[in-house]
């Protein structure tokens, strides 16, 4: 198994006669994700350069492919009603890798989609490895295995999924939910799937300074993932102190989003803390009694 | 994007939150004329994105024109002194001269983004006039918090509940339910990330008016409402900030610290990375630098000169994970913007990874430049060279 | 409450559906100073809440003043025929002076509201200009509906699946999602039940407009915009409408039938039941009226004046619940309100049930009246003195 | 067993110390129902007439007493608010006395409150005959049984229930479901309540001209409940056509609702239908087998 993405899901790309859509459904396709289609209004009945057919609205594209996943390549202005449409017509999980929404444009999306998971906005995609990927991750970084991989950051990824690899741990499937302040998908979420998926043996969770998302891990990761261990590693430490919310935010989150406060949370819930990247395949070896 | 006072309270105009009569003067002479036509008690307010305009003596009161003329004149002569939020002080290009208002009791109440709920939250607290960091500290319990429902829209209960939850003086109570749903209203029509009244001022007289106004705009959405791009071209930058647009970079890409190893890498959580990275060899950072996707020659270019001639770097250690992005490409780009700069050259350690990452060593290597395979390996090696 | 066109069109331009340029006026002259001032063709039409405004000749074209003057006089010279919609014709008070569009094509767009989704719904069909009954007799597959989410509100898709799904010509695509966003826009902010644009114009330049404007507000709703009161002055109501609210009925609680049996429930849905009563005992009904709750004497004399001086009642069958209110204290009003009239006396029959019962039939009997214990038993009764 | 409310239901009012709340409070407590307490904004901490506990607002007064069920007496341009008021405090069970809400109001609430089921607006209310009611229904027409009944209409309904207590038919639980062209519940929500109802052995069912609930509750009474018999009474065969959603409702519907196509459609799913409520015992005894 793996999470949110398998070799039959199928997948369409919103935006995929643009560039960035067209040239990531090629690279997509090759790495053996089962894309079946494409959206991009007016163009309807034509076929797209991969020979996918092209549709004017994602329902018509839901109804005649049985897509379940769209990945959403349009600019920011159409972004969330790219996302809207994609709830609209049944689809239960979209990637969104622009960058720059609006904010409020994501608050009012991830209010009123019940029933759909949305990877980002602003984030690399997904990856299953040695099955299938949605998004913009380079694929042949990454190999199948048993470690879930978590992170908000895009290259940071590649940088621990890369010592992973080189490490001899493949991946089951890996996230990059993006570090915009409002995302679809939190680490929460995917602790939750990873907790349910069988062929996820550990989790590699990549944190950020900002925000509560890792204190919330934390907290999730003590109370109901006993079973699988986690290693984390949080970027930032010595990064300039976020500038994006101001106070009033960091009082409602409750803190203030350091990577002392994320740390210390991380290891009151028994978490190693790698102290950098390439310090994770070695405490992971640690926790699963193997050696690099 | 920070507004100003005056911006704030024309967009708490607009959405109905009321708001001291006012006038925006950019001279003594306009202040002085204005309160010549309008008798009474005013408070002539320095127009600046610090904070501390009390304390560094940029309120001032007048009853006549000519102390409405002198007291301008006095808070314009020097530019606000800096402090640790801007420790470059900030310039003074106008005041605002506002109705003087007999304020009988003080609240706070501001409107922002709570990442965890996902969900716009309203805090309400019956200490207003203080900074909210400060009430946190000493009287968390006073201040209430309510997310509201997107999907719903505000609705008069969130502003009940939180004026009940937070004790408000009963003064408050009526008009609150309007004065939330107005800051909710400015929240999405205007696209602010905070919206602050500090203090929300309840009157002898008993009106409830926004005294002060702190908000902040989603630099994303800003495109939405375009008389935001005049207001942008009018507001200071930081000097970082300047820089990083200077360069072509994002606001938020670019920030010096005083240490002496350069740094740049691809991706905000890799730069951060890279600095942790320098941070742990013992070395001293000179700067965050988010080249962002697509490094080519010109962007490399304009990166270099950006931390060669505007931090103390010694050294420029760049951290590059390919992904997508061919690493023969990327270092073809380093090459040849190394070689077209007239800047000042300092060493390169330069880590390229990702799809033909040997062949990206080697034209690195062929021009001269230090190579390492991993950040780490880079990190150490800058740091040396920089102590050298 | 319905709208006439150019208040319709009024709430359009406030909503950025484009309208075309015209000129409300109230008389020949103003017509006439209008074109003499704008050059060009103009289509003056009549402003009346009827429909066939066209085959009743209350549209006409004019080109230069004195024909504007000429056809405006001839339009408002005559109201509007009787039709079946409404018996009573319509006076005609202004016209619309409208500049003349060159159209393409004609479309329908309008929005309304779905009982059983509990949704606003957005209905296009490429066949425009003409009545959407037709249409969904006729081409019933040409009309597309989308239902739109409240908690998400309208996004532009729904705007482009309708121009897809109803295979609209391409012209009109681009701006659809505007002209619909446009009118949801209108449906929440003025409480409308429906927004009609038919036609939806395709000018020969290109121009996507609504030509025509029907808009139905929500009565319950008009006190949330203040300047609607003035408008519902200015519009007129049918006779029954007008006798209803003279009566302090609501304005839906009365309607005249061509029978002779009076009828006055309490609740609508008993209203009904009793003029069915009335037709299962072979009996013809002059009227439905519900009187609402609480059958005080005032209200039942105001109530019987009503039918007797305004239907051809020859019996007024009275079916009261009582529920919650006290047999005796109904019994009480209806003697109080028959006392005190001063117009034309008819038989009454009166069927009264609830708390205390036999004590209020005992009152209403002592005072003369015929009281019966069902409601198919005063049925019968009232159709029986009816025919007498 | 009934459907929605019984004797434990812990109710509240909103806008208990205004005339018609306190009014219809006292009924209420008077019939058996366990109504814990008020919400008056700037009456919290004092006591209604009735001895109950009086709340600012809704989330203090589900949180000091528990409950779960509310009333709503407030004038109409602040009903919508007591609604969401409600949902958001966790209430599960709002019944909306309140007439004349604009139906903008209603669209947005009916939309915006997942997992609150709404009764009404402008209805009167609902009973469970011998344990509780909430609402302004005259209790004493009622009596405990195995009846459920449900109506678009207040007085008709009282009309009915008269009729079928006079015969000796007991009622499981009556909703007045209010006869707006928007409400919270109509009669498929009640169907299928009742169908899951081991009290309920029959059901009888008081539709009106105007809209398609009564086509819709025929098809699911064709589909889903064929265990229970159900009679149907359609009051307005005589009535003046609707004027209140003209004619592009009536084709968004998909019909007219005139009284007509209601009786096909029930007759269609086996349903009888009374002529005149006189007929509503006597059909329901043959449907039972029973004598009245």
């Amino acid at each position: 198994m793996s999470i949110y993405l398998d070799k039959n899901s199928k997948v369409i790309v919103q935006g995929i006669t643009g560039g960035e859509g067209s040239y990531h459904t090629a690279r997509m396709l090759s790495y053996g994700t089962n894309v079946v289609g494409g959206v991009t209004p007016g163009k309807g009945g034509q076929k797209s350069e991969h020979g996918l057919p092209v549709f004017d609205t994602v329902k018509q594209a839901v109804e005649a492919t049985g897509a379940t996943h769209t990945c959403i390549f349009v600019p920011p202005p159409f972004a969330a009603d790219a996302l809207f449409e994609a709830h609209d017509a049944g689809i239960t999980l979209a990637v969104c890798i622009t960058e720059g929404l609006p904010v409020h444009d994501v608050l009012r999306v991830v209010g009123a989609t019940p029933g759909m998971q949305i990877i980002g906005p602003n984030c690399p995609g997904l990856i299953s490895p040695g099955k299938a990927t949605i998004g913009i991750m380079p694929g042949h970084i990454f190999k199948e295995g048993n470690i879930g991989v978590i992170s908000r950051s895009g290259t940071l990824t590649y940088e621990v999924v890369d010592l992973l690899t080189r490490s001899g741990f493949g991946q089951s499937t890996c996230v990059g939910i993006g570090g915009d302040p409002i995302i679809g998908t939190v680490f929460v979420d995917c602790l939750r799937a990873f907790a349910n998926d069988a062929q996820t043996e550990a989790i590699v969770l990549c944190g950020e300074i900002g925000g509560s998302d890792e204190e919330d891990a934390a907290a999730f990761i003590k109370e109901h993932l006993a079973g699988k261990p986690v290693i984390a590693f949080i970027g930032g430490r010595n990064a300039p102190p976020g500038k994006s919310l101001g106070h009033a935010g960091a009082i409602i989150s409750g803190n203030f989003g350091t990577a002392q406060s994320k740390i210390a949370a991380f290891q009151a819930a028994g978490v190693p803390v790698a102290d950098r990247p390439s310090e994770v395949p070695r405490l992971l070896a640690q926790r699963l009694g193997v050696t690099v | 994007m920070n507004l100003m006072e005056f911006q704030g309270k024309e967009l708490f105009a607009r959405v109905g939150i009321p708001v001291p009569r006012s006038q925006h003067c950019h001279t003594p002479d306009e202040a002085a004329s204005f309160v010549a036509k309008n008798p009474g008690k005013w408070v002539v307010k320095a127009q600046v994105l610090m904070g501390g305009r009390g304390k560094a003596g940029k309120i001032k009161f007048a009853t006549t024109a000519d102390e409405a003329r002198a007291v301008t004149a006095e808070i314009m002569a020097t530019p606000m002194p800096p402090n640790r939020q801007n420790p470059n002080g900030e310039p003074i290009h106008s005041v605002l001269v506002e109705e003087c208002l007999e304020i009988d009791k003080e609240a706070y109440c501001a409107i922002t983004i709570d990442r965890t709920s996902k969900k716009p939250v309203v805090m309400v607290s019956r200490f207003g006039g203080m900074d909210i960091e400060e009430v946190s500290e000493k009287h968390p319990e006073s201040i209430a918090k309510k997310a509201i429902d997107t999907a719903a829209g505000f609705w008069p209960f969130a502003g009940r509940e939180l004026a009940f939850a937070s004790e408000l003086d009963a003064g408050f109570r009526k008009q609150l339910p309007a004065i939330v749903g107005g800051i909710y209203d400015l929240f999405f029509r205007y696209g602010a990330k905070l919206v602050e009244i500090n203090p929300l001022a309840l009157t002898k007289d008993g009106r409830v008016i926004a005294s002060d106004a702190k908000v902040e705009l989603d630099d994303d959405g800003l495109y939405k409402n375009k008389e935001f791009a005049e207001w942008q071209k009018a507001l200071p930058l930081d000097e970082d900030e300047s820089l990083a647009t200077a360069s072509g970079l994002g606001i938020r890409n670019f920030r010096r610290f005083p240490g002496t190893v350069g740094t740049m890498a691809n991706g905000a959580g890799l730069a951060m990375a890279t600095m942790d990275a320098v941070k742990n060899a013992n070395g001293e950072i000179a700067n965050f630098l988010d080249v962002g996707g697509g490094a080519n020659a010109e962007r490399v270019r304009k990166c270099y000169e950006l931390v060669v001639n505007h931090t103390n770097a010694k050294v420029f250690f760049v951290n590059i994970f390919g992904g997508i992005t061919r690493g023969d490409e990327v270092a073809k780009g380093i090459v040849e913007a190394l070689n077209t700069t007239t800047s000042r050259k300092i060493p390169l350690v330069i880590r390229l990874t990702g799809t033909n990452e040997e062949e990206g060593r080697r034209i690195l290597t062929q021009a001269g430049m230090t190579t390492v395979a991993t950040m780490d390996e880079g990190a150490a090696r800058a740091v040396e060279l920089a102590k050298a």
